[in-house]
């Protein structure tokens, strides 16, 4: 029987991998992506523990945040093609007309 | 010993796939061993007694989220962002701040310990089915956080739609 | 000994279904070719073997030896695992289709669902065909078929919901069972809206004629494949012939009564009841590969609005609206 | 849109129809000829490849070279030299006729007087060199050996090698009957 602390680790250290591609890449699909690394580690977690602790409750969440993050996406993927139509490029950097160009 | 080489190889695969994922340049290969960091955390839901959620991961994540990613990158020209570099400037310090979180949550989730214990024994999903069981959960317990994910699901759908239509007269 | 043992069955089940289903794939293509054929006039192949009935093998061992041409600019990895993502799901979805009263491989509690996620990943590889040959025809096939996969999908998908609910079961065995008790020992009637928007989708879903856009030859040249060649073309063409088994399989199996047959024919003629499931649901299926043909051969292709216009204004709110009438039903007529 | 738009929509009345008409397609009989194992009868008049004329007696070519089949030819595919001054016989050295150019529109065998170039019923000259379909004089006469070689009686008849419609009177005599002997070496 594998212990639920591995599983928690795993989900962990998913969940930190996904942030640190959130955090460091600069093309905004790819931080998407990212986002959807963190869910799924969430995921991983909840599934986990719902399974150990013998309740259902964590799947229901899971299954809560598997659909809010296929709205989220949806609606985060067409705003990236709106903004692609004023201004063709992905990168976030890019898009700094709000930007205080002084600091 | 089996379960755990079985896991061992589930976690190494998954994180090392999302590693992967995360310092490809080319967004479509990308999105490939996504989808097989996907199956394979199906492959760990099995493990956990979920088979529901193993396939909803593949249909949903695989099916339709990553699909939509593709099409997004293949909707966009995206060849003039081949020759540029990949991470921010700076990107050592957010990975140091990143391994220091991850040094922190992880001897947190090694200290866990699970709780008491309910009434949905392994016995008893196995038994009824796991639809079953978190059908009757989803629709007897939680109905209306239910009814509330649908519309929030509605809400997006509008939204694309508004979001995406081009407006024939107008602007552009 | 026991363990071999256990582990001897599987692998003779996998091998016996493997074997059958690339036999069945070589002479549904003779099939296809004769049945066509017919319908126009002509007769099909005759030259190889008696009746060209070894028609299939030549064409098997010509596209295995011709040259695998690779485009300069292709993305190379991504060209070769292409075809293979498209026919790995295609073929693992064949494990949980129960032939005949308990012969499937792989007895799983969600085999109806788990055939619709393999469905979900095979457009993948038609993505990908598309994107990674970098051509225009063969991106906008990839793109038109991925557009169309997933639209046809949600149809189908509510309408296999109907039938999840009529048998509370995705088991695909426990479908058959639930159907063998109602009147004709099979969905089809009671679910009429969600058979044919099933049978619909299920066009869609295979890229078969009126919906086969992907590879339009008329427009797209051959659309994904235009850049596939010799053994990776023949993998395509291998997983749309299976695709198209196990949608026929799916329809036999959750509409039509699978292996059983219906209790009023069997009541009329005892004796029918001696012959194996197997025959009866191969029957059924090929049936509807018949059916598949038989449409390519009478029905010109839909243009891409059209398309897109009967899955979702026409096909997805029957099926919902099927949905809502077998809950209904369900709930106050048959409880 | 009426009532029975709208059943022949639901229903799907039209894609019945063309499924019922394809079925009853499916068991007619075919019409298909399979080509090599059998041919189809060649109609009368058709014309096929070129062939000159041998003539059984001296066993040459008919041909005169008056030129008036490199004249008529509109596309100009028949390329004659000939010797001999003026007012005497002449002879002919080069006869080509390429095929590829050629039309099939048969003025030369109409124009011709002595009913020396025909076109001959053989249609399967498909060939893997260019050259095979280039003919000279010798490649002519050959083609009109084997166009001779299936055929039983001692004479051959056309009546579509000569001009239609005219009165056969005004023909030069070579031409009046378009009939070709065939006496060739194989009753020697």
């Amino acid at each position: 029987m594998v212990p639920l602390n591995w599983y928690l680790m795993l989900s962990v250290s998913l969940f930190i991998v996904g942030l640190i591609g959130f955090l460091t890449r600069r093309s905004i699909i790819m931080m998407f992506l990212s986002v959807e690394i963190m869910l799924n580690a969430i995921n991983i977690s909840l599934i986990a523990m719902s399974h150990y602790m013998q309740d259902m409750r964590g799947q229901v969440l899971a299954f809560f945040v598997i659909a809010c993050a296929a709205a989220g996406m949806a609606v985060g993927l067409v705003l990236l093609i709106s903004a692609y139509r004023n201004k063709p490029t992905v990168r976030l950097e890019d898009f700094d007309l709000l930007k205080d160009r002084a600091f | 010993m089996l379960p755990q080489l079985f896991f061992a190889y589930f976690a190494v695969m998954i994180l090392g796939l999302a590693l992967v994922v995360i310092t490809r340049r080319n967004m479509v290969h990308a999105v490939v061993w996504m989808l097989l960091m996907f199956v394979h955390i199906g492959g760990l839901y099995l493990f956990l007694n979920a088979e529901f959620f193993a396939v909803i991961q593949v249909i949903v994540y695989a099916g339709a989220v990553l699909v939509m990613f593709l099409f997004v990158v293949l909707l966009l020209n995206l060849r003039e962002e081949q020759g540029l570099p990949i991470f921010i400037r700076g990107v050592q310090g957010r990975v140091i701040i990143g391994l220091i979180l991850l040094l922190t949550l992880v001897s947190a989730a090694g200290q866990a310990s699970k709780g008491q214990g309910g009434r949905f024994s392994i016995d008893y999903i196995q038994r009824q089915t796991h639809i079953k069981v978190l059908g009757s959960v989803l629709f007897n317990d939680y109905v209306y956080p239910f009814l509330i994910m649908g519309f929030i699901l509605f809400v997006p759908m509008v939204a694309v739609v508004v979001l995406a239509i081009r407006r024939s007269n107008g602007s552009s | 000994m026991e363990f071999l043992y256990n582990l001897m069955i599987p692998i003779i089940k996998v091998a016996v279904v493997f074997a059958v289903t690339l036999l069945h794939v070589a002479y549904a293509t003779y099939f296809e070719r004769k049945v066509i054929g017919r319908m126009q006039c002509r007769i099909g192949p005759t030259e190889v073997g008696p009746y060209g009935l070894l028609q299939p093998f030549a064409d098997m061992f010509k596209s295995l030896f011709k040259e695998d041409i690779i485009p300069a600019k292709a993305d190379k990895a991504v060209f070769f695992i292409a075809p293979v993502i498209v026919l790995a799901p295609t073929m693992s979805s064949l494990s949980v289709i129960p032939f005949a009263e308990g012969f499937m491989i792989a007895d799983v509690n969600v085999g109806m669902l788990f055939i619709l996620a393999c469905a979900s990943l095979s457009v993948y590889g038609i993505i990908l065909a598309g994107w990674s040959s970098n051509s225009k025809y063969a991106f906008f096939g990839g793109m038109r078929s991925a557009a169309q996969v997933i639209s046809y999908e949600i149809a189908m998908g509510i309408s296999l919901a109907s039938v999840f609910l009529m048998a509370g079961s995705v088991r695909l065995d426990e479908i058959v069972k639930a159907q063998y008790e109602y009147t004709f020992s099979m969905y089809a009637p009671h679910l009429l809206i969600g058979f044919v928007v099933f049978l619909i989708a299920a066009f869609a879903e295979t890229n078969r004629t009126p919906f086969d856009l992907p590879e339009a030859e008329t427009e797209l040249v051959a659309g994904y494949l235009t850049e596939y060649s010799g053994f990776r073309y023949a993998l395509f063409f291998l997983s749309e012939y299976v695709a198209m088994f196990i949608m026929s399989s799916i329809i036999t199996l959750c509409f039509l009564g699978g292996w059983t047959i219906p209790r009023f024919i069997t009541d009329i003629l005892p004796f029918l009841s001696y012959v194996p499931g197997i025959l009866w649901f191969l029957s059924k299926v090929y049936f509807f590969m018949f059916f598949y043909y038989w449409i390519r051969a009478t029905i010109p292709r839909y243009r891409f609005d059209q398309l897109m216009a009967i899955g979702w204004k026409i096909l997805i709110p029957l099926s919902l609206l099927n949905l809502l009438i077998v809950a209904f039903v369900k709930r106050f007529v048959i409880d | 849109m009426t009532f029975r738009d709208i059943a022949y929509k639901v229903f799907f009345i039209e894609i019945l129809k063309g499924l019922a008409l394809t079925l009853k397609v499916f068991f007619t009989k075919p019409v298909t000829i399979k080509y090599p194992h059998e041919r189809r009868p060649v109609s009368p008049g058709f014309r096929g490849r070129h062939a000159m004329v041998r003539d059984p007696k001296t066993g040459k070519e008919r041909c005169v070279a008056c030129m008036k089949c490199a004249m008529v030819c509109p596309s100009q595919c028949i390329y004659i030299k000939y010797t001999g001054q003026e007012g005497e016989s002449r002879h002919l050295v080069k006869y080509e006729i390429e095929a590829y150019r050629c039309i099939y529109c048969g003025y030369c065998v109409e124009v011709c007087p002595m009913n020396a170039i025909v076109l001959t019923e053989h249609y399967e000259y498909a060939s893997y060199k260019r050259e095979d379909n280039y003919f000279d004089k010798d490649r002519l006469l050959q083609n009109w050996d084997e166009h001779v070689r299936n055929i039983k009686a001692d004479k051959y008849f056309n009546k579509f090698w000569r001009p239609l419609g005219i009165d056969i009177g005004r023909l030069p005599a070579n031409k009046r009957d378009a009939v070709v002997e065939i006496n060739d070496k194989r009753s020697d």
